[in-house]
């Protein structure tokens, strides 16, 4: 199984563990991820707010370039990445003036884009390409006992639900329960996690942050799942301002790749786990399967 | 060919039940769409003789739709079903004469489906105005040309004989 | 006097309607007119007002008396509307009424366009192919098709058997299919009706045995219809009786079988009580069933599958020997001038509005589960209450699940308003626990209802304005521990509000069978989009279909409640009625026939004709069409390939004709 | 007294229709007997100066057969329309432009190209082509030059009776010749042949089933033809049904299908187009992809269809070949 694969700044930044487990865990299910050559930013939600039609040029340059150099299923991780290059997909087919526009521009660069590259999410990847079962044989130390709450967050399966329900998505709590994990009912599991409020009206931003780890911890979740470097950040970087202001709902929050890699038995290390504000407890090790 | 005023002018045969059906709720419901088109009413589109639609062309029309019901919906079972047939050799008749694919559409409309019969009739008359004329008459015209003249050439070259009355006989 | 029309001139007479402005809003009224004067044959060219109206139609019978003229053209309306008026008027005329051909410039001209210029052109234009269509129109008959006087009858709720009863109780042989072992539908369901709240039992039960007792109603439940052929006044039918294992004639409903079953305790989930309650594989679907018959559930029954019971019912049943497990699924064929369709409705699956969390979240129910958990004959006795046995202190009622919904269902089910508020007073009748309703906008137009709903009010049930963005068990605060949260904008109080409740109520929404298309198709039918059976006219013919014979009424057609599905019911046997005592039906004379002496007899149009209307004629070794059965589709005319077929109104000429005037320079 | 002057022409023809006058046998004395043949190109030496000098009118009947496609048949066919009291189009090229018009479906330089240069059986290097005028040390020679269009003689000139037929056979000839003689004739402009299609006396009618539901087409040579079956009941195509009769069906006798020569019934205004109608009605399936598959077997519409007919279809011609550029005498 072959990608090309389009990483986006956060994986390279803030989100470095997000990589750092997730090339692992593919390379040890056998799936080859081919680095986009001269990606660039997918242009993130604020282009979009300033030019729709100049930010869909940028996002498109990458889908160009994954169609032309192949493979044409493009993995990409963030979620932000994932919703924008979606996003461009749709407007390229749905609106003729940013078409023309995307043409126009990717033209004077000796470009062409004829729609071909799907943009896929590694949960779709991993559920619906690889197979559960080929990853239930990785698993060298289920996450037994180990309640982990599922968390979405909004981009990946809204608007566009393309490989998930948008209200109620299940892939990651099929993926958590083969790795041997106890999966808590969270019906928070798609509800905003202050995104980028967080830094631009906190008592707005974080009290979303807030909502979701005091409901995680109240159904009493040893670490949250997520599989957005936004979240992942706004869940575990802003602890101190939540006690300060709510009082305590320290829970750790990890992405799903990470636990996955702890299951296929690779040391934290590896997988970027000490880069978290809220350490994720050490998998006991009577949890070790034999 | 460019002619600025020209307007396309479409012929549809649509059946009772369905189509034309649909174009009254389509009226009902005041959907507005383009003028192109003048509809004859037929009780089935398997009434629609192949002659119909050669008569139409032949005659001046820049297109011809015809209207039936889905197919397993038809009125009298299976009429429809019986003009795709006729259709399919029909278009291959017709482009072998090099009448262009766009100029002659068969679609199903249910009764129902009166924005249906505004979005293939807009469609349609976008496409045959791409197209331009087919203007039949004016070519059978432009064909005869090559003719004109000839008659009164023939006669001039002609030793003036007036015909004598009594000598033109019959057994 | 010209009524035969071919005595050499030709005079036609042209008339153009205003239909106030909706035609001379767009068309050229008089313009019209003035370019068909113009045309050879035209005697009277005029335009008026409304040509449908008394003395529009007075006006042609008049010209064609003044004007001898032998032709009659009239652009106005669509045919399917006003046709026949205007036959009518002809004829009073003295003329044979099918001298006449009538354009359609409103549906398909003045309504669909705004360029004047563009839209006169058209009606000259489609005025031309009619002047010129009736050259070759010809003196013509109504023919008369015989009405077989039974009528069939398809779905045995409220609505079939009320249209059932009134063509019995006038006489009518009626056939009653219903798909499940019980008539009485939905209706049957309920525990009271709104807005009188009168007992639903009470008022549908009489109705019900009422069916049962009545010797001009033959009843076959658990059957459903799997042929239809012929046309209106002459439909075989074939319907498929499933087996009970239980012969109805022998059965006396004493039920002594059920208690007898191997089965001690009921284990199976009950049907009719929404999979609330449980029923053994041998049972009768509620108490006061109609057939009071019981059957056997063949999934279930160890006998059926296995053929390795004790049968402890067979002793029970002892020397009445009514069950019978050789029973076969049988076919019957019946013959019927008419059918009703009664088919009804299914309820939306809450379950496609995840975020509602039915299925998720065990109080979270169905207006119809209430329902059945309210009734005293339900499976709690008529006790409301949770899955674990408390009863509620509040219940939330969310309105328009799967209706006015672009995501789900785009109508309103008409229903559900009146509805939950009659369920919010019963539980506050029953449990005293507070009651909210949450709505978008409360529609409670019907007779009695607006003020229903001030009772409603009145008794204390709070109504929160705002759709319903979530059901979900996340707690903020504490008095939220343990409770389901409803998030919703209050439209009216202007923010985002969060609101316990112990149980929520979804007004789930009317929606077609899923098997309606299935059905329409074998009744040769249309559905709208949304999958309602398609009437006629939606004004004028709200319970006829295109296909004469076939009426529609009920739930079937749209939403509707039980008043409402009473008069569509009512009104399908009067127009059913109507045609059995009149005895015929008066058909379009556009039947093909063949002109003898031309056929070469090459067959080719012989097999073209699904009603075998076409023969080979042996002796004259020429094909013969049977008018009686010719439906006059016009199929075998466009097929004969020696044009040795002829259709009346539709003949080559007359098509033709409306060609080259169509395409005539205007 | 005179007797009554007839001739015979021939235009864009095969000789067959000349062929099927000299095949009236012992009977052509008869008519020659009847008659004073005054032109006859392919059996006697008159010239067209000798038709022009004589009066308008005088001939009583010209027989012409042929299809109209050259500036000289067009000056011939207006010439004898004036010397002629009755012009009748002879056989079905000037009936209805016969095989010539399939001719139609191409340009004119396309046709020219093919026969003087890349047709197989060519070889003419210098690519030489027929000019209309040679000047020749100070002579100029013309040859009649090619129309664009080939015609139905009715195209070029008002035609009396129509005898259909490729050729006509003995038995309509002499039919219509006696007609003619008699003055028994029928209304101005009629086809002097049945006005019922070739099936009713087809010798295999009795054999053809009541439903087709063709599942295949076969080509004559595609398929052993069994001699008693009707063709169609072999899934060959018979043009017999959308064919006027009279012929007395000697190609079915010969074992081979009706490919139409008689033309459509006077009620039919396009022979190919009811043909298409009652045939591909009758083909079995219902879905586009099966009943393409049973039509896949009829490779060429038009020359199935409009074997003899084209210039007199409704739509004449490809509609898309250029016009002429410019009227040419």
């Amino acid at each position: 199984m072959k990608y090309s694969y389009f990483p986006g700044c956060s994986l390279k930044g803030l989100g470095r563990a997000y990589e750092e487990s997730l090339l692992p865990v593919m390379k040890h299910l056998g799936v080859e991820l081919v680095e986009l050559d001269d990606w660039n930013c997918c242009g993130a939600t604020a282009y979009m707010s300033v030019d729709e039609a100049q930010a869909a040029v940028l996002a498109a340059r990458n889908l160009a370039i994954a169609e032309q150099t192949g493979p044409q299923d493009l993995l990409t991780p963030c979620s932000a990445c994932y919703l924008v290059l979606n996003k461009t997909q749709h407007n390229i087919t749905d609106f003729p003036d940013i078409k023309t526009a995307v043409h126009r521009a990717l033209g004077t660069a000796r470009m062409t884009y004829s729609g071909k590259t799907n943009v896929r999410h590694p949960l779709d990847v991993l559920v619906h390409d690889v197979g559960l079962d080929v990853i239930k044989e990785k698993v060298v130390r289920p996450l037994k006992g180990l309640k982990v709450a599922p968390y979405y967050g909004c981009q990946v399966v809204r608007p566009y639900s393309t490989f998930d329900d948008d209200w109620n998505p299940t892939t990651m709590d099929q993926l958590l329960a083969t790795l041997g994990a106890e999966v808590i009912h969270y019906p928070l599991k798609t509800k905003c996690c202050g995104g980028s409020l967080t830094g631009t009206v906190p008592e707005a931003g974080l009290r979303l942050t807030y909502i979701l780890l005091k409901e995680a911890a109240r159904r009493g979740a040893d670490v949250v799942a997520t599989i957005c470097p936004l979240c992942q950040f706004n869940l575990d970087a802003y602890h101190d301002q939540i006690e300060r202001r709510w009082g305590p709902a320290r829970v750790p929050t990890v992405y799903f790749t990470q636990l996955m890699g702890l299951a296929f038995g690779f040391p934290p290390r590896q997988l970027g786990l000490q880069r978290n504000f809220v350490p994720m407890k050490e998998l006991p090790t009577e949890r070790v399967a034999g | 060919m460019l002619d600025t005023t020209w307007q396309p002018r479409i012929i549809a045969f649509f059946c009772n039940w369905c189509t034309y059906t649909a174009a009254d709720l389509a009226g009902v419901s005041r959907l507005k769409y383009a003028p192109n088109v003048r509809v004859i009413r037929l009780m089935c589109s398997g009434r629609v003789d192949p002659q119909f639609l050669l008569e139409a062309l032949a005659r001046g029309a820049d297109g011809v739709l015809i209207g039936g019901c889905h197919l397993g919906d038809c009125h009298y079972v299976e009429g429809n079903a019986k003009t795709l047939r006729r259709f399919l050799m029909l278009k291959r008749l017709l482009a072998d004469l090099g009448v262009e694919d766009q100029r002659v559409r068969l679609e199903w409309i249910s009764a129902s489906e009166g924005d249906r019969v505004r979005s293939v009739i807009n469609e349609m008359v976008d496409q045959v105005r791409a197209l331009g004329p087919l203007n039949l008459p004016g070519r059978f015209a432009d064909w005869d040309r090559e003719m004109t003249g000839l008659e009164a050439q023939v006669r001039a070259a002609e030793p003036q004989t007036a015909p004598k009355a009594g000598e033109l006989t019959h057994a | 006097m010209n009524s035969n029309g071919n005595n050499g001139d030709l005079r036609i007479g042209f008339y153009i309607c205003h239909c106030g402005h909706n035609i001379a809003g767009v068309v050229d009224c008089p313009a019209v007119a003035q370019h068909i004067a113009k045309l050879p044959g035209v005697v009277v060219s005029r335009d008026y007002k409304y040509m449908c109206s008394d003395p529009g139609q007075e006006l042609i019978a008049q010209d064609i008396r003044e004007h001898r003229l032998n032709r009659v053209v009239v652009a106005s309306c669509s045919p399917l509307l006003h046709e026949h008026t205007f036959r009518n008027a002809v004829a009073a005329g003295g003329l044979n009424p099918f001298f006449f051909q009538m354009v359609n410039i409103r549906e398909h001209d003045s309504w669909v366009h705004t360029d004047v210029g563009a839209a006169t052109a058209k009606a000259k234009a489609l005025a031309q192919a009619a002047i010129r269509r009736v050259r070759f129109h010809r003196a013509l008959e109504m023919t008369r098709v015989p009405i077989h006087p039974d009528v069939l009858v398809v779905g045995g709720g409220i609505t079939g058997i009320h249209a059932a009863l009134t063509m019995a109780n006038g006489g009518k042989k009626v056939f009653l299919v219903e798909r499940e072992p019980s008539i009485g539908g939905h209706m049957a369901k309920f525990d009271k009706t709104f807005p009188t709240l009168d007992c639903a039992a009470c008022i549908l039960t009489p109705k019900m045995s009422a069916v049962r007792a009545h010797e001009n109603i033959t009843l076959w439940t658990y059957s459903d219809v799997v042929k239809v052929e012929g046309y209106v006044g002459n439909y075989t039918v074939t319907v498929r009786r499933k087996p009970r294992y239980v012969k109805e004639d022998l059965c006396v409903g004493c039920q002594e079988c059920i208690a007898a079953c191997v089965f001690k305790e009921p284990k199976f989930p009950d049907e009719f009580n929404v999979g609330l309650g449980k029923r053994k594989p041998i049972y009768i679907p509620f108490p006061q069933a109609v057939p009071q018959v019981v059957l056997v559930d063949p999934e279930r029954c160890i006998q059926v599958r296995t053929g390795k019971c004790k049968q402890t019912c067979l002793e029970a049943c002892a020397d009445r020997q009514a069950l019978d497990f050789t029973q076969k699924e049988q076919l019957v064929e019946i013959k019927v001038g008419n059918i009703i369709l009664a088919t009804g409705f299914k309820l939306f699956d809450a379950k496609r509005i995840p975020q509602y969390g039915y299925g998720l979240y065990p109080n979270v129910v169905t207006s119809l589960e209430l329902e059945r958990l309210v009734t005293s004959s339900g499976p709690t006795g008529g006790e409301i209450v949770l899955k674990d046995g408390r009863h509620p202190k509040s219940v939330g009622f969310i309105l328009c699940v799967g209706s006015r919904d672009m995501k789900t269902n785009r109508w309103c089910s008409r229903t559900c308003c009146m509805h939950s508020m009659k369920l919010a007073q019963l539980v506050r009748e029953h449990t005293g626990a507070d009651a909210t309703v949450f709505y978008m906008d409360i529609r409670a137009p019907g007779k009695g209802c607006e003020e229903f709903y001030d009772k409603s009010l009145k008794e204390g049930i709070q109504f929160v304005r705002g759709r319903v963005a979530e059901v979900t068990d996340w707690a903020l605060a504490p008095e939220e521990e343990g409770k389901l949260v409803i998030r919703v904008e209050d439209t009216l109080a202007g923010f985002v509000r969060r609101i316990p409740v112990d149980m929520i109520v979804l007004a789930v929404g009317m929606e077609p069978h899923a098997d309606a298309q299935e059905v329409r198709r074998l009744f040769n039918m249309s559905c709208g989009t949304e999958g309602w059976f398609l009437e006629k006219h939606p004004k004028l013919a709200p319970v006829s279909t295109f296909t004469d014979g076939v009426f529609i009424a009920g739930c079937c057609q749209g939403p509707k409640d039980i008043p409402d599905s009473i008069a569509q019911a009512g009104a399908a046997a009067a127009e059913a009625m109507a045609l059995i005592d009149k005895g015929y039906i008066e058909q379009e004379p556009n039947t093909a026939n063949v002109m003898e002496e031309h056929c070469s007899g090459c067959k080719s149009c012989i097999p073209l004709c699904p009603f075998t209307a076409i023969s080979f004629d042996a002796p004259s070794q020429k094909a013969r069409i049977n008018e009686a059965l010719c439906k006059g589709c016009g199929t075998c005319v466009a097929a004969c390939p020696s044009g040795s077929i002829r259709q009346n109104l539709f003949e080559d000429e007359e098509i033709f004709g409306e060609i080259e005037g169509v395409l005539a320079d205007a | 007294m005179p007797k009554p002057k007839i001739a015979f022409y021939w235009c864009a023809s095969c000789g067959g229709c000349d062929e099927a006058i000299v095949d009236l046998a012992e009977d052509i004395l008869g008519v020659v007997e009847a008659v004073d043949i005054v032109l006859w190109p392919v059996a006697m030496d008159f010239k067209k100066k000798d038709v022009e000098a004589m009066p308008d009118k005088s001939i009583v009947a010209t027989f012409l057969n042929g299809a109209i496609r050259s500036s000289e048949q067009e000056e011939m066919a207006h010439l004898l329309r004036r010397k002629s009291q009755f012009l009748i189009a002879y056989g079905a090229c000037a009936h209805l432009g016969g095989i010539p018009s399939l001719a139609n479906q191409f340009e004119r330089e396309q046709l020219l190209r093919y026969v003087y240069e890349e047709s197989p059986t060519t070889v003419n290097e210098s690519k030489t082509r027929p000019q209309c005028s040679v000047k020749n040390n100070g002579h100029a020679v013309t040859l009649p030059e090619l129309r664009h269009v080939v015609r139905s003689l009715d195209q070029v000139v008002e035609v009396d009776y129509y005898i259909p037929g490729c050729p006509p056979t003995p038995k309509i000839t002499k039919a219509a010749v006696g007609a003619l003689l008699e003055g028994r004739l029928p209304p101005k402009g009629s086809v002097l042949a049945p006005d019922t299609a070739l099936c009713e006396q087809c010798p295999r009618k009795s054999s053809k089933p009541t439903d087709l539901g063709f599942t295949q087409f076969k080509r004559p040579h595609q398929a052993r033809l069994d001699p008693e079956l009707c063709f169609l009941a072999q899934g060959v195509v018979c043009m017999g049904p959308a064919t006027r009769g009279g012929c007395e069906a000697p190609c079915i006798g010969g074992n081979m299908p009706c490919s139409g020569c008689f033309g459509p019934t006077s009620r039919v205004r396009d022979q190919g187009a009811k043909m298409l109608s009652s045939l591909c009605a009758n083909v079995a399936g219902k879905e586009e992809k099966d009943i393409n598959g049973v039509l896949s077997g009829i490779p060429d519409p038009v020359g199935t269809f409009y074997r003899y007919a084209l210039a007199r279809s409704l739509l004449r011609r490809k509609v898309d070949l250029p016009a002429p550029a410019k009227q040419t005498p």
